[in-house]
């Protein structure tokens, strides 16, 4: 099949929105109806050839691939609705990142903005950098956010990672801001860094583990018990953890996992064992 | 010369804070007020000030300097910046009327622009709350008549809205609340304001810590015994104690503030705070209302609602509204640096902004229209004088809980200058000859 | 002097006994005339259907409870929008359509009147507001007076001329239309957070019962001689068996008036036409309700019939809101409004599958194929309650076709499709009877003499439809009827054509009616007077703020009526 | 840009602002918040660029303590840093007491020095509970609304 390869040539100011670079939709199409497939920069509608040099090599693999490469911070939805093949992004990747992606796998070399993998249903993203807010979330105002699908991040990422998550992972390697899980119904939340605080606020259920550091526990937690190992997809990671479950206050069944060792200020928690 | 003769108009409508009251009796002697009866001191420095210090021509940048110019050239040079600007950014709105805010909208549409009012640096993260749980909410007469229990949570009324709890809450008389006697006062807050010296019972918390104790609040109304001993510096009995009082009242009300917006948390404060009042409502009844601070701030949310179904930050650059703060509200557009132009109406981005924002503002062709120098103006390419809402022209504004009244021209504008409905129309207008003749 | 002339199509005008004939409608100067010069522009309509401008009696399109539905969903909004053109402004839909979207759509549709039915007095400067910011049509609203403090304390004390004077002031300062009247005392109820059940429960503090309150509201309504009749939205929307509390309403006014004019109009009735005492055995009231009406002139209602879809629910009565946000579980909005009402918004959707939903899109087709009259049963889905005002289409193919109904029958819950009588009815409307439940009918229930039929002096506001009557059977051929019915041809507005093949091509501003009833000087002066009494003591704005100028209206057209008092 | 004071000091989200040991200078780790008050609303309509407002926004209130921890007394100048960056305000004594390591400072230009730029996501900055430290700063000199709003086209 063949790997299409778009190259930014020129430094972008306004917010660029390119949600047609994704393999669904531009597998059929010529270089030179790529060259003219019509994206945004700011109130005005430009061929996407204004913004990128558009080439193409065929490769062995058997789904189209895009390669972007320059810094696309400011180009909007790359990747949105892929249902399969693949995109590269060498360099950094603005807001909406997958959005509605339901197959196929995006991959960015750099940082990736807020809303990456929003209304997520399936397939897989992976960020080497950070990512914003709102990883894997919902639009405004409903109860569905990323409802299926892999996201990994190896930086950090930030606030309300996995808000109103119905299923699917996300992982983060690095540090979480506040909020991971917030509303959450179900799916699993591992960050393997610290998290700045209240994981699982208003969870209904669902899975958040802090493999680091969390200045507290949200009041409306209930502590469960001492676990030895956290169920995170289909892997274990070995603890020991502190296990809550909550949030109360939504007769949440979700349970939220704190690594003992990272937390001893946790250790309050311990007297209710015996009761 | 003319001889001028005292004017006494009653019940004038205050275009201070978003209390809005409607009684003041202003004497006015042609373009001079030479009292104000009933006024707060915000309003009484508003209304005998209202001369002082004031915009009075149109200026333009040239080579460097602002310098004074004719109203046609500002009109001319003001469209030409909008329409040939590939992402701008229309800002301020609550400080003028809906009518101001009908025009711009349209004018937003037509430059393809952001359009985004005062909200986003107040009570925005109240309207995201509202999208996920709704809001329990009630005009300001319900609470004077009925509310026993009255909560204001991260809201200091005695600085921001001075009559707001003589007129509204504690102090006012009702139909079946007769006196402050009748009800409980509770303040909630990082300091002891002057707002919680009129309390009955003050609960300091330690900053960033409500939502913690709004979860806590939660559990004890549910009846759930709280496992950590002090919660946000609050210790667990006091919370329980505070739950007991919520559903035990006959009507509660908790007025919040920025204390919840501004604060770690944001809109989930608000969240978690809706989620508190909807959870009473199966043991009692209980109200929330924010604190809205500019006069009409309620009016550029309603207006931006009903022509765009978005109540504020909203993005019109590809022709159709679109919405989503984080990403389409101006201070993550400036701080992007997305935006190329902006047209600051009746607000001062620069006095409200973080200054990574306005260090963007600086280097991209601002528009003021503003009845007064502001630290935005200095930094503008175009500045036009306008009147002052409420005072020199009249116009709708919505009051903090909704009620939208109408107000009136109490004193002649000084010469020459026009109205915010005025210059926009006449940029809407010029917008629109250069935008057809592209076609 | 701009002439049009609409030739060779197939009219309906029932007012005027026109059931299909061929004819030429002369439009002149914004009204239906005899004949126009050679000089008039020629619209061919052969083979199409001309009817009068549609008018909705009951859809929620503006004010502050619409707006905060809209506020509350920007997820309803998000795939629903309409782009900036040089002739149309931008906006949104979907089940709450911003102003200019909502005007344009129902242009579209053929319609040119549209009534806002609940305003709370305080706010409905508000209302008009929008009403401004909604083009083309012809609009007005009714204000709320049902738990309104004055009315309520006027009545028990019996005094029911200076109650009369007091709504015509009332009606006058917020520029309202028409008396209406949501859960009467029990919303009075519910800003305590209590329910009121039946006609017979008093109102907490007020000594008065609903039926006390219907009743007098009703006198007050013939006194100031309004166009309307008082429109009712009954008590018990919350209660599951609520069909008994409909008739029981509608009973409760039965010989008030001396004429066998309407006396009431019950609006959405398929919201309060369940029997049965649990949510597992709700029934339909269809025939109980339409066997009263049948058998009562007094009466005419209006369907609120449910469209399966996601919608919006948005009522003044805060506590069904309430209730039904504890059966969805979705996000909740309540507003209490001082000394007069409240107002409650709930997300809902309505599955074709659920037991309970597919009753209640039963209950509303029972009712317009039993009542037997269609000059008293009109068509609405009291929007966006039921379903948005662009599913009408679908629902006059519902009461065109029989095919169509057991299209859908097919698909809903099967123990409702048992449960219900639907199945059995074989009744089709034909195209007139269809003009009197979306414009004829409506418009004499509105009193509104100039709208609703084609005769000479008539306002010209003309729907042309691209559907020949002679060659299509909308029995069988239901689906090009709604297509037909969803893009009118033409849609002309006061002689002017706003709509050409579906797309909006001129946008002008519609007049908003409101009624002045002038009382007698002396009752006026004597009511003026206790009301500034009361008015401070009451509200938290002054009665001088209060009052709208006629001049706060982009286009008013008042009404001028003489009341008896 | 004031002298000897490091104008933007770097904080870890996880953890307490480090702390400027070692630069001779006595400090204090606080949480600022910024707010309405009186003095600016009433001001704000005189102008501006009036005296009464300078007066009234271009001041911290501190707790009593605080301020004598601090070296200096009420109504001298301090300096006031985030990892946003530094202003010079004077310092008073807070009418509205809160507990020691609270400052407050009214809406503005000046406190708007030191706002975070981040709104994670929501279009609404940290305006309240902002991490600080603060410093005695006697000799520095204020700045007034024009220096102030000309110094931001010079960058941070």
């Amino acid at each position: 099949m063949r790997e299409i390869i778009l190259s930014i040539k020129r430094e972008l100011h306004l917010p660029v929105e390119a949600g047609e670079i994704s393999p669904d939709k531009l597998k059929e199409k010529s270089v030179k109806e790529i060259e003219s497939t019509k994206i945004w920069e700011g109130n005005k509608q430009l061929a996407l050839e204004d913004v990128f040099n558009v080439s193409e090599k065929t490769n062995d693999n058997d789904e189209t691939t895009i390669r972007l490469i320059g810094n696309a911070s400011k180009i909007r939805k790359i990747g949105s609705s892929t249902t399969s093949g693949s995109v590269v992004v060498e360099g950094n990747a603005g807001m909406y990142v997958g959005e509605d992606m339901s197959g196929g796998s995006i991959f960015v070399t750099g940082d990736a903005g807020s809303w990456l993998g929003m209304k997520m249903k399936g397939g897989r993203i992976e960020v080497k950098g950070n990512a914003g807010d709102y990883v894997g979330a919902g639009y405004r105002g409903t109860d569905l956010g990323m409802k299926g699908g892999t996201i990994i991040i190896h930086g950090n990422a930030g606030n309300e990672v996995g808000c109103w998550m119905t299923n699917g992972s996300i992982r983060i390697k690095g540090n979480a801001g506040l909020l991971p899980g917030i509303h959450m119904s179900n799916g699993s939340i591992l960050t393997e860094g610290s998290c700045v605080g209240r994981a699982g606020g208003q969870m209904r259920g669902g899975k958040v583990i802090i493999s680091g550091y969390i200045p507290t526990i949200l009041p409306s937690f209930a502590f469960e018990e001492i676990q030895e190992k956290a169920k995170f997809a289909d892997e274990k990671i070995i603890g020991p953890f502190y296990a809550f479950s909550g949030d109360m206050n939504e007769n949440g069944k979700g349970r939220l996992s704190v690594r003992v060792s990272s937390n001893p200020h946790l250790k309050w928690c311990e007297r209710y064992l015996e009761a | 010369m003319t001889v001028l003769s005292k004017k006494i108009f009653p019940n004038v409508i205050c275009t201070f804070c978003g209390s809005t009251c409607d009684d003041l009796e202003v004497t006015v002697e042609g373009e001079k007020v030479l009292s104000v009866r009933s006024g707060c001191s915000s309003s009484l420095s508003k209304y005998l000030n209202y001369r002082a210090d004031r915009n009075l021509t149109p200026l333009v940048r040239k080579n460097g300097e602002l310098q004074e110019t004719s109203y046609d050239d500002a009109i001319r040079r003001s469209a030409e910046i909008l329409a040939n600007a590939n992402y701008p950014l229309l800002y301020g709105w609550s400080s003028t009327s809906n009518e101001a805010n009908r025009v711009g909208i349209e004018l937003a549409e037509w430059v393809g622009g952001v359009i985004d009012n005062t909200t986003t640096v107040c009570h925005g993260p109240t309207l995201l709350g509202v999208h996920d749980i709704g809001e329990i909410s009630g005009s300001l007469g319900e609470i004077v008549h009925r509310a026993d229990l009255i909560i204001y949570w991260g809201a200091n009324p005695v600085h921001s809205h001075p009559h707001h709890i003589m007129r509204y809450t504690s102090m006012s008389t009702g139909r079946f609340r007769l006196s402050r006697k009748d009800r409980k006062m509770i303040v909630i807050d990082v300091r002891k304001t002057d707002t919680a010296k009129l309390a009955d019972q003050f609960i300091p918390i330690t900053p960033n810590g409500d939502y913690e104790l709004m979860c806590a609040l939660r559990m004890a109304v549910r009846g759930d015994e709280l496992e950590q001993d002090v919660i946000s510096g609050v210790p667990a009995e006091t919370i329980e104690e505070l739950a007991e009082a919520m559903i035990s009242c006959q009507f509660g009300v908790i007025f919040f503030g920025l204390g919840l917006t501004m604060t770690e948390g944001r809109h989930r404060n608000v969240d978690v705070a809706l989620s508190l009042v909807r959870d009473l409502n199966a043991r009692t009844k209980f109200l929330i209302i924010p604190m809205r601070g500019h006069f009409n701030v309620g009016g550029a949310n309603e207006v931006s609602a009903w022509v765009t179904g978005y109540p504020y930050a909203v993005d019109l650059s590809q022709g159709y509204p679109r919405y989503n703060p984080g990403d389409t509200t101006a201070v993550d557009v400036l701080v992007r640096g997305d935006c190329d132009a902006a047209l600051v109406v009746a607000s001062d981005p620069i006095s409200n902004f973080p200054v990574e924002a306005s260090r963007h503002l600086v280097k991209i062709p601002v528009i003021t229209i503003d009845p007064h120098p502001s630290a935005t103006t200095p930094i503008s390419e175009v500045v036009f004088p306008s009147q002052i809402v409420g005072i020199e022209t009249g116009g709708d504004i919505v009051r903090m809980d909704g009620v939208t009244i109408m107000t009136k021209t109490i004193v002649p504008a000084p010469p020459g200058i026009h109205s915010d409905v005025e210059i926009l129309e006449a940029i809407l207008a010029h917008v629109k000859k250069i935008k057809m003749g592209k076609q | 002097m701009s002439e049009l002339l609409v030739r060779n199509g197939f009219v309906y005008d029932p007012q005027n006994g026109i059931e299909g004939e061929k004819a030429d409608i002369s439009i002149s100067n914004g009204k239906i005339v005899e004949s126009v010069g050679t000089g008039a522009v020629v619209i061919d309509a052969s083979g199409m259907i001309i009817m009068p401008g549609g008018v909705d009696i009951h859809s929620h399109i503006a004010g502050s409870k619409v707006n905060a539905g809209r506020i509350l969903r920007p997820e309803d909004h998000v795939k629903d929008v309409e782009r900036h053109t040089a002739i149309t402004r931008a906006g949104t839909g979907h089940s709450i359509p911003s102003t200019f979207t909502t005007g344009y759509r129902y242009a579209k549709l053929g319609y040119t009147t549209v009534f806002e039915p609940a305003t709370p007095l305080l706010k409905t400067r508000h209302t008009h507001e929008e009403l401004d910011d909604t083009p083309i049509v012809d609009k007005g609203c009714f204000p709320l007076f049902g738990n309104d403090w004055h009315t309520m304390e006027y009545l028990r004390q019996g005094r029911v001329e200076e109650c009369a004077a007091y709504i015509a002031w009332m009606l006058r300062a917020t520029k309202g239309y028409a008396i209406k009247i949501v859960n009467p005392g029990g919303v009075e109820a519910w800003r305590w957070g209590r329910y009121l059940v039946g006609l017979e429960d008093k109102v907490p503090n007020f000594d008065i019962t609903p039926r006390e309150i219907v009743r007098g509201i009703c006198k007050v309504n013939q006194l100031l001689h309004l166009p309307h009749t008082i429109h009712v939205h009954t008590n018990d929307l919350a209660k599951i068996g609520n069909y008994q509390t409909t008739i029981d309403t509608m009973d409760s006014v039965r010989g008030l008036g001396g004429d066998n004019r309407p006396l009431i109009h019950i609006t959405h009735v398929q919201f309060t036409g369940r029997t049965g005492s649990a949510w597992h055995n709700v029934g339909s009231g269809a025939p109980e309700i339409a066997d009263y009406v049948n058998k009562h002139d007094h009466v005419t209602v209006d369907m609120g019939q449910v469209v399966f879809m996601n919608t919006t629910t948005m009522t003044a009565d805060g506590g069904f809101q309430y209730m039904l946000y504890q059966l969805s579980g979705n996000k909740w909005f309540n507003f209490d409004v001082e000394v007069e009402t409240g107002a409650g918004i709930v997300p809902y959707t309505y599955r074709r599958t659920n037991y309970v939903n597919a009753i209640q899109w039963g209950i509303g087709l029972e009712l317009a194929l039993l009542i037997k009259d269609p000059w008293r049963v009109y068509m609405t889905t009291d929007h966006p309650n039921g379903g948005d005002f662009t599913k009408y289409p679908k629902i006059i193919s519902w009461l065109m076709s029989r095919k169509a109904r057991e299209k859908s029958l097919a698909r809903i819950n099967s123990t409702a499709r048992n449960k219900l009588d639907l199945p059995d009815l074989d009744r089709e409307y034909s195209f007139s009877e269809i003009a009197v439940v979306t414009r004829a009918g409506t418009a004499k229930a509105l009193g509104l003499k100039q709208k609703g039929h084609l005769g000479v002096g008539a306002d010209a506001d003309v729907a042309v439809y691209d559907i020949n009557p002679t060659k299509i059977d909308p029995s069988r051929d239901f689906r090009l009827l709604r297509r037909a019915l969803r893009k009118a041809a033409f849609t002309i507005k006061d002689g002017r054509i706003v709509v050409k093949n579906g797309e909006i091509v001129e946008t002008p501003i519609g007049r908003t009616y409101w009624v002045d009833s002038t009382v007698s000087e002396s009752l006026k002066s004597k009511v003026e007077a206790d009301m500034r009494k009361t008015f401070t003591k009451y509200y938290t704005i002054n009665m001088d703020n209060y009052a709208m100028a006629d001049s706060e209206l982009a286009n008013s057209h008042r009404i001028n009526v003489k009341a008896e008092v | 840009m004031y002298g000897k004071y490091p104008s933007v000091i770097s904080f870890d989200r996880l953890t307490r602002p480090c702390s400027w040991e070692g630069s001779g200078i006595s400090s204090l780790k606080v949480t600022l918040v910024s707010g309405r008050s009186l003095g600016q609303g009433r001001s704000k309509v005189i102008g501006k660029f009036s005296e009464e407002y300078f007066r009234s926004v271009a001041v911290c209130e501190l707790d009593p303590e605080d301020i004598k921890s601090l070296g200096i007394s009420p109504g001298q100048n301090v300096i006031i840093t985030t990892k946003t960056g530094s202003v010079v305000v004077k310092s008073a004594i807070a009418s509205q007491r809160s507990r020691r390591g609270v400052i407050f400072m009214p809406y503005g230009l000046w406190v708007n020095m030191l706002i975070p730029t981040e709104t994670y996501g929501t279009g609404m900055p940290s305006m309240k509970g902002i991490e600080a430290e603060v410093a005695g700063a006697p000799d520095e000199k204020l700045m007034d609304l024009r220096d102030l709003v000309k110094s931001l086209a010079g960058g941070a």
